[in-house]
């Protein structure tokens, strides 16, 4: 039953596996980080041939900025979908944090606070609504936050049509400054994930998530508020997706509407979720394994564009390989479930 | 896919049964059902259509009434008949938008505007239709992967694939014995003036997709694979050909909205874009479950048709666009919500 | 995604003046001579700009200076910048940072340039990044060139304006020279800005041919694309403005999002609404075929209508003998971008603003401009006919 | 309806512990609790009997929150109470170990047992205190060497997973514990090692509500008993002062005799229909060998846990044999799946109804003709088939439902009856029952048994899994005992129900009743 684990070329016996689980704390992050690891040393010697340059700092900093933006809405989906549900409004509510926080700052450092803190305050009001509708009204989530999403949508295009505003020229120091090397919009991704395991492993909110999303009524008998916990995750879920907004626009200067939806967060972070071994089902996985969800998708990004490959077909290699990503986890499970 | 807090057989949103312990012959209790359950869509479907004509009289003369409204609502009522079949048995198909895609692109590709190729050529597309349906159906059911996350994969897989092919934007044209299909009709019916073929087709896939899910052997196993997938599955039911057949069916239900929206307004690269979302929100406005188990092709179609005639009315009272979708988003989840709490209250 | 609102998913902002400086024979340009166009009148929203839309609406009928037979090397009103610091020795690898293939337009313009690039041996090295219409993703790639260090010049095909503007400084002070083209940035930095006249004078040619084809007080409808991106709000304001001077109604102004069968059903509803439509307006010409035929579905004559060079509006405008005009925004300015890169590198001189022209296409000169062997989807105005490989590599 | 024998040891108020008072609950319009009366004082072991279906669980999970009474008051050291979460219950003191299992699968005991009440510094969770009372815990169960704290629950064996869930109800620590069938799945020497932890916590005034099938059990640490019946509450007694077949006949309402079908006749049994040859699944069954001929019901008994319902699994497909061979008819076969079980015409009374028997939403003709639907074409007509459904379901006389009812809203007897029919209609030859008659009523109860009995006589060969030891005596013709995964031994219809625990158990064990 332990025999092969994976069924990918070059999977390191079933210790270092079981290493790296306990180490990831997700029983699925091990064969994860193992398609990134195949995919990243695939493309070092690719691009190698190619006579282009892999493994270069500038190459390495520019991957981890690509993977800034999805990794840090994606890390806030992994939350929803281990609770047994998700959210497809992140794209908007992304935008509406780009474009109100760009509106209140127009250009002024002081205002610099009050827009953050108040974009924060739009994401929890929207996690708080999609919470609601999936727990109180029952509405089915994908429903729930596709509704949202139209809504948000509608009152974004309808109030801005086009770039709005403008960031405090200090505030784009997260989009493009750092600590020599390292870019503040990499630092800000790894504490979002940081706080996220975190929040996972060590909170009993962490716990109670894993719970929930394993078996609502097992929770809810052990005394577990179930609701209150999905309701958390929408919540945390829509800031994750307002951090991602003010990023962006702290790249773009200005609010641009169409930053979230042209980025296709909604499908493509809970792609790089389920990508990374967490189960659509809810219950099992964790955000390391998202993060190396969406390190693959970037490094995929990367390759592509050094071999300048047709970007259409890049979205074909894309699809494969998630389906190829979930359908060896699904084996896998199945396998240990016996 | 799990729905979270909506998991439990409990909290999916069904339409209310009829009350136990009632002993009607079954036609009347199936009336009875069928008022209770699918009532409300037909009703707002009404509802949506009087107030158009309000607004505007031509609307309600039979020949506009087809060309303006049935025939472009055609496509998308199709489509929604196709993807409840997937919903019912428990499934999502996000493929459908990119399939719808892939059918005008390729067609415009392959035909190139030479008539004679529509024939072979809508032959071969509904081929590539069954090709992805059973595709989607494969890894869904043997390879265990969500259908989400299936499909998924299948829409950028789709989408990525035809415009690779085609380099970027839709190359060839589609000649008139294509577009036909969309576009034209049976002239001189009487009162009707014109009968757009699209309304044909429409009745024709309706009436065979009812019949196969509602007086078929196929369409009770549909029912129960959706309702609870591991007793059909001990009482031997093949629960992936039945999902699988589902995917098939979706698919071409894509196919033909393909040709439809080709037909009616030529080749365009944008002709599928958001179509998976309309198709699944018609299928829940028409009072299906997503999860599984519950569903009608005619609510189905009928909620297709109540989102073509919010669009129409919006667009006459000169909504902004925008707000559109505000409309659209606040009316399928009042509708689920509005259904859950019905289920709940019919314990 | 959900759907965007994305400006990259439309068609390209376009201008035209009404004289095709030489493109064109001399031809009738719409009766109503720029001379008497005026941007008075217009709704003063953020997007307009009262002095620019008047300059616009006159370089339509300046004379460009270059050979009259190659548009894409001709600038109206050039103010030459020197370039001799960034003269450089070949062979050139020229990087380009594209905002995507992702629609007719851009197809065509892309094949363009890299016939153009073709044609010169110095450069050896054509490196194309794609964006996939994602101003993010774009943002990265360019830096990414920047960082890389070994381009001898960057062209940038921005996603959308403003958005690229921090990335494109940065770019600047690496010292690589910087060629933008199409949309613009909010920064003077590049060497140069290669772009048409502008959205006003696209938006008044289309609206002027339908005040002289159209009766006064006549029923007007004009389709745009998407709301707020710039480049066609000009166009709209322009036109809009144009409609209030000669008397003509808009009864309705819609959204099509550039979807043919939005298009399509907007146009029937509006027959159905109004009765008569008189006239058809367009911000862009991708789906004006769409909007003719909702006429045609409803046996009604197509009244005047305005499109763009795309070939299948020609085509149906001249076998169906519409009353019709296509104001255009050449894809031959995807040559302009390598030309000036090329110029740059080898020290020549080169406008700051680079101004090109653009045949308006009048039934008049609708034929020189009908390719009846080229795909619906081809653009006219490639400047590509003389180039190496055509027509074959454009219809591939 | 049954005789209520007056209540003679109902404690005076005050000093109890807790009272709950007329308790009305029904599901789906089904009344399985109405207006029933219990109490509990502190140090005190109050036993609760009645039939599956009785409604002892349900009464339970009302105590602890999970479900809200339709009427009824629950006073808790004498001030009335009402928990609208178990979260509630547990604030007050009142901790429950259920009876279906409910841990999760994919988090480890530790996680399990402190779930919704984690031990924490600050905001941060102390695992390794967690851990640490876990393994003490574990410890005084006696089972610190087999089960780590940190082990994922997945990867544990029936029987442990019911230790943690022992260990799970006693960290609460609480006023009031109640034990929903703890001992179902456990062997003799760890019931004593429950029991002694029972009698400790007695010591501290825990006031204790333990629900067991085995009277054996409850004459040993219970003081007072309540008889459920229907729902109802029959009786509460002394334990001190009544007897094993006096309480029987509280819960059953009439003697054991005369209550089932009589057995097969040798000139009933026929030629050999289905048999095993050393079958195994891998970590779940091993050396199975049987044998089953038409006309005979063979009864499978055995703790649960011992792997009954696995072998059911794997001779109708579900979870097939990997080793061994199966012979139906004199002709070997394979059975990969339940389609090709269906095919065989075999059927599968399964556990859980709702779960894997059922569809809830669908009507009653609809789940009848479920089987035989699977067997006819895609585009056959819908409805019909050879046989009548509407005939078939009265001849199960399945009472105050209509063909187009949705099952969800029958009671646990006529769901079963549409199960039945469900195999009856596709003409399955072999049938197996997994607890054929859990959680059903026993008017419903002896209708089944008359059907099972019926289709032996017309040439059926049934396979009965149950946990009911009358069930297993009174309705097989042979018997056999599985422990551990394997087949320990086979009885015949006359075997005791000591002889069959005494197998079940591999040791001496309490004599149980029903
Ligand atoms: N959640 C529920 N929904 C519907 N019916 C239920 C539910 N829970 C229990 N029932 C029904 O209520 C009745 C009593 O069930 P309960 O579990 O209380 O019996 P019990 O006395 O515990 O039986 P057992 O000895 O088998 O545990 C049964 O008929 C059962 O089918
Ligand atoms: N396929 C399965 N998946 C999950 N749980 C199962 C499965 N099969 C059996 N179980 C559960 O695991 C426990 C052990 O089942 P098993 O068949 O090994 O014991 P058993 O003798 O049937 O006990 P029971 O009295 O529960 O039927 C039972 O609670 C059973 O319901
Ligand atoms: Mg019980
Ligand atoms: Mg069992």
């Amino acid at each position: 039953m332990t025999a092969p684990r994976m069924a990918l070329p070059g999977g390191p016996p079933g210790a270092w596996a079981r290493a790296l689980r306990t180490g990831l704390g997700s029983a699925n992050a091990a064969p994860v980080y193992l398609v990134l690891l195949v995919i990243f040393v695939v493309s070092w010697v690719i691009v190698g041939l190619a006579g282009g340059s892999f493994l270069t700092v500038e190459n390495v900093t520019s991957v981890l900025v690509r993977s800034v933006a999805l990794g840090i809405v994606s890390a806030g989906q992994t939350l929803v979908i281990l609770a047994g549900s998700l959210d497809l409004s992140v794209a908007y509510v992304i935008s509406v944090a780009a474009v109100v926080s760009s509106v209140i700052m127009n250009g002024d450092p002081g205002r610099i606070v009050i827009a953050v803190v108040v974009v924060l305050g739009i994401g929890v009001a929207v996690g708080l609504t999609n919470g609601l509708l999936v727990t109180k009204l029952r509405v089915n989530p994908f429903i729930a936050t596709l509704g949202v999403a139209l809504v948000l949508r509608g009152l974004l295009n309808a109030a801005f049509d086009n770039f709005a505003g403008k960031v405090a020229p200090q505030f784009e120091t997260l989009g493009y400054g750092g600590i020599g090397p390292l870019p503040w919009s990499v630092i800000l991704l790894v504490v979002t994930v940081l706080a996220v395991w975190w929040l996972l492993r060590s909170t009993p909110f962490g716990h109670h998530l894993y719970a929930v999303g394993g078996g609502e009524e097992t929770a809810r008998l052990s005394g577990v508020r179930s609701h209150r916990v999905i309701i958390g995750a929408h919540i945390l879920c829509s800031l994750a997706a307002v951090l991602t907004g003010l990023f962006l626009v702290s790249r773009i200067r200005s609010g641009a509407p169409w930053i979230g939806p042209d980025g296709g967060y909604d499908l493509e972070s809970i792609a790089a979720v389920v990508v990374g071994g967490t189960a659509l089902t809810g219950g099992r996985g964790g955000v390391w394994g998202t993060l190396a969800g969406v390190l693959i998708l970037a490094v995929l990004d990367n390759l592509f564009n050094q071999l300048q490959f047709n970007s259409f077909l890049k979205d074909v290699v894309r699809g494969v390989i998630i389906i190829a990503a979930v359908a060896i986890y699904a084996q896998r499970q199945r396998r240990m479930s016996r | 896919m799990s729905v979270g807090a909506n998991g439990a057989p409990g909290d999916v949103t069904r339409a209310a049964p009829a009350a136990p312990g009632d002993e009607a012959d079954p036609w009347q209790r199936r009336l009875v059902r069928l008022m209770r359950g699918a009532g409300p869509i037909f009703v707002v479907l009404i509802v949506l259509l009087v107030l158009i004509a309000l607004k505007n009289p031509r609307f309600i003369q039979p020949a506009v009434f087809l060309a303006s409204y049935l025939k472009p609502a055609a496509p998308l009522a199709i489509l929604a008949a196709g993807q409840l079949f997937v919903i019912v048995s428990g499934e999502y198909d996000l493929s459908v938008g990119s399939l719808i895609t892939v059918t005008v692109t390729s067609a415009a590709l392959l035909i190139h505007g030479d008539p004679a190729l529509t024939y072979p050529i809508l032959a071969l597309l509904f081929g590539i239709g069954i090709g992805v349906g059973l595709i989607n159906g494969t890894v869904t059911t043997r390879l265990h992967v969500p259908s989400f996350i299936a499909t998924l994969g299948m829409l950028l897989i789709l989408s990525g694939g035809i415009f690779y092919a085609t380099g970027g934007a839709p190359r060839g044209s589609l000649p008139e014995n294509f577009r036909a299909f969309g576009r034209a009709g049976i002239e001189g019916v009487p009162f009707l003036g014109q009968l757009p073929y699209a309304v044909i087709v429409l009745l024709v896939v309706g009436t065979v997709f009812w019949l196969l899910l509602h007086r078929t052997n196929f369409g009770q196993q549909v029912f129960a694979v959706g309702g609870n997938a591991r007793a059909a599955d001990l009482a031997g039911i093949d629960v992936a050909a039945i999902r699988t057949a589902c995917f098939v069916l979706s698919a071409v239900s894509a196919m033909i909205a393909g040709v439809l929206l080709g037909g009616f307004a030529g080749v365009s690269a944008q002709v599928g874009e958001t179509y998976e979302f309309q198709a699944i929100s018609a299928v829940v406005l028409g009072g299906a479950t997503l999860g599984g188990g519950r569903g009608s092709v005619p609510t189905a179609i009928a909620g297709a048709l109540t989102l073509q005639a919010l669009f129409t009315l919006l667009n006459l009272f000169g909504f902004p666009a925008p707000l559109r979708s505000v409309v659209q988003g606040v009316i399928i989840v009042a509708a689920v919500a509005y259904a859950s709490y019905r289920l709940r209250r019919s314990r | 995604s959900g759907g965007g609102s994305s400006p990259t998913a439309t068609s390209q902002p376009t201008v035209a003046p009404s004289q095709p400086a030489a493109s064109a024979p001399a031809s009738a340009a719409p009766s109503a001579s720029a001379a008497a166009a005026s941007c008075e009148g217009a709704t003063a929203n953020e997007f307009f700009d009262q002095a620019v839309c008047e300059k616009q609406l006159a370089q339509r009928s300046a004379t460009p200076t270059g050979p009259a037979d190659q548009p894409w090397i001709q600038a109206i009103d050039p103010v030459m910048v020197d370039t001799t610091k960034y003269k450089k020795d070949g062979p050139y690898k020229i990087c380009f940072t594209n905002a995507g293939v992702n629609n007719p337009w851009r197809v065509v313009g892309f094949n363009t340039m890299q016939h153009e690039v073709k044609l010169h041996p110095e450069i050896t090295d054509f490196v194309h990044v794609d964006a996939n219409g994602d101003d993010n993703k774009q943002i990265s790639d360019l830096g990414d060139m920047v960082k890389s260090g070994n381009c001898s010049a960057i062209i940038v095909a921005p996603n959308s304006t403003k958005a690229l503007t921090p990335a494109v400084e940065q770019a600047c002070a690496s010292n690589v020279p910087i060629i933008d083209f199409d949309r613009g940035v909010t920064t003077d930095c590049p060497v140069t800005f290669i772009h048409p006249i502008g959205g006003y004078a696209f938006g008044a040619d289309a609206a002027e041919f339908l005040a002289s084809a159209v009766k006064p007080g006549g029923n007007i409808i004009a389709l745009r694309i998407l709301p707020g991106v710039d480049v066609l709000e000009t166009r709209y304001l322009a036109a809009e403005a144009i409609f209030k001077q000669k008397g003509l109604k808009i009864v309705k102004v819609a959204q099509t999002g550039g979807d043919a069968a939005k298009t399509k059903q907007i146009v029937s509803d509006a027959i159905d609404e109004f009765g008569t439509i008189d006239g058809v307006w367009m911000d862009a010409g991708a789906t004006s075929v769409a909007a003719a035929e909702a006429f045609e579905d409803k046996g009604l004559p197509v009244p005047p209508i305005t499109g763009e060079d795309q070939n299948d509006f020609l085509q149906a405008w001249k076998s169906k003998n519409w009353t019709a005009d296509a104001p255009t925004y050449p894809t031959y300015q995807w040559r302009t971008a390598v030309i000036a890169a090329v110029d740059i590198l080898q020290g020549k001189e080169v406008p700051k603003e680079w101004i090109l022209p653009e045949p308006n296409i009048t039934k008049d000169n609708l034929d020189q401009y009908i390719s009846p062997d080229m795909p619906p989807l081809f653009y006219a105005l490639c400047g590509c006919q003389k180039m190496p490989g055509f027509p074959d590599d454009w219809k591939k | 309806m049954s005789v209520t024998e007056s209540a003679t040891a109902s404690a005076t108020v005050g000093e109890n512990l807790l009272e709950m008072r007329g308790i009305t609950k029904s599901f789906f319009g089904v009344t399985v609790l109405d207006d029933v009366d219990i109490d509990c004082r502190p140090g005190e072991v109050h036993a609760l009997l009645g039939e599956n279906g009785a409604g002892k669980s349900t009464l339970m999970k009302i105590l602890s929150g999970a479900h809200q009474p339709d009427g009824g008051t629950i006073l808790l050291d004498g001030e009335e109470v009402s928990f609208g979460h178990p979260r509630d219950a547990q604030a007050k003191g009142v901790s429950i170990m259920y009876q279906e299992f409910n841990l999760l699968p994919e988090r480890t005991v530790a996680q399990n047992i402190y779930l919704g009440r984690e031990p924490h510094r600050g905001p941060i969770v102390d695992q390794g205190a967690m851990e640490r009372s876990t393994a003490e815990l574990l410890a005084t169960l006696d089972a610190a060497g087999s089960i780590r704290p940190g082990s994922v629950v997945r990867n544990l064996s029936v029987a442990q997973q019911q230790t943690v869930e022992i260990a799970k109800a006693l960290s609460f620590r609480s006023k009031i514990l109640v034990m929903d069938e703890p001992t179902a799945a456990l062997s003799p020497h760890e019931v004593v090692s429950l029991f002694e932890r029972v009698r400790l916590l007695r010591a501290r005034g825990v006031g204790i509500l333990y629900i067991s099938h085995r009277l054996g059990e409850i004459f040993e640490i219970a003081q007072r008993v309540t008889v459920l019946k229907d729902g109802r509450r029959v009786g509460t007694l002394d334990v001190a002062a009544t007897t094993p077949r006096q309480l029987v006949r509280m819960m059953v309402g009439r003697e054991l005799d005369h209550y089932f079908p009589p057995h097969a006749v040798p000139a009933e049994i026929g030629q050999t229909r289905l048999v095993v040859h050393g079958g195994g699944v891998a970590g779940k069954l091993h050396d199975i060998d049987l044998t089953v001929r038409t006309g005979e019901i063979v009864g499978i008994g055995g703790l649960a846990g011992s792997g009954r319902t696995e072998l059911a699994q794997a001779l109708f497909g579900v979870r097939p044999f990997d080793a061994g061979t199966v012979e139906l008819d004199g002709k070997p076969i394979r059975i990969r799946s339940p389609r090709q079980a269906v095919r065989r015409r075999m059927g599968f009374v399964t556990e859980d109804r709702k779960v894997e028997g059922l569809v809830l939403l669908l009507s009653v003709r609809d789940n009848s003709l479920l089987a035989l639907r699977s067997l006819g074409s895609w585009l056959r007509r819908g409805a019909g088939g050879p046989v009548s459904i509407r005939d078939l379901l009265r001849s199960l006389d399945l009472r105050g439902a209509g063909l187009d009812q949705e099952v969800r809203y029958l009671s646990g007897g006529n769901q079963q009856k549409v199960v039945l029919a469900k195999w009856l209609a596709s003409q399955a030859q072999v049938l197996i029952f997994d607890e054929p008659t859990r959680g059903i009523d026993v008017g419903a109860k002896a209708g089944i048994h008359e059907l099972m009995r019926e289709l032996a006589r017309a040439g059926g060969a049934i396979l009965m899994i149950s946990s009911e030891l009358p069930e297993l005596v009174g309705m097989s013709d042979r018997i056999l005992v599985m422990r551990e995964g394997a087949i320990a031994g086979e009885l015949a219809s006359d075997a005791s129900e000591d002889a069959i625990m005494l197998l079940a158990t591999g040791e001496h064990d309490t004599v149980s009743v029903a």
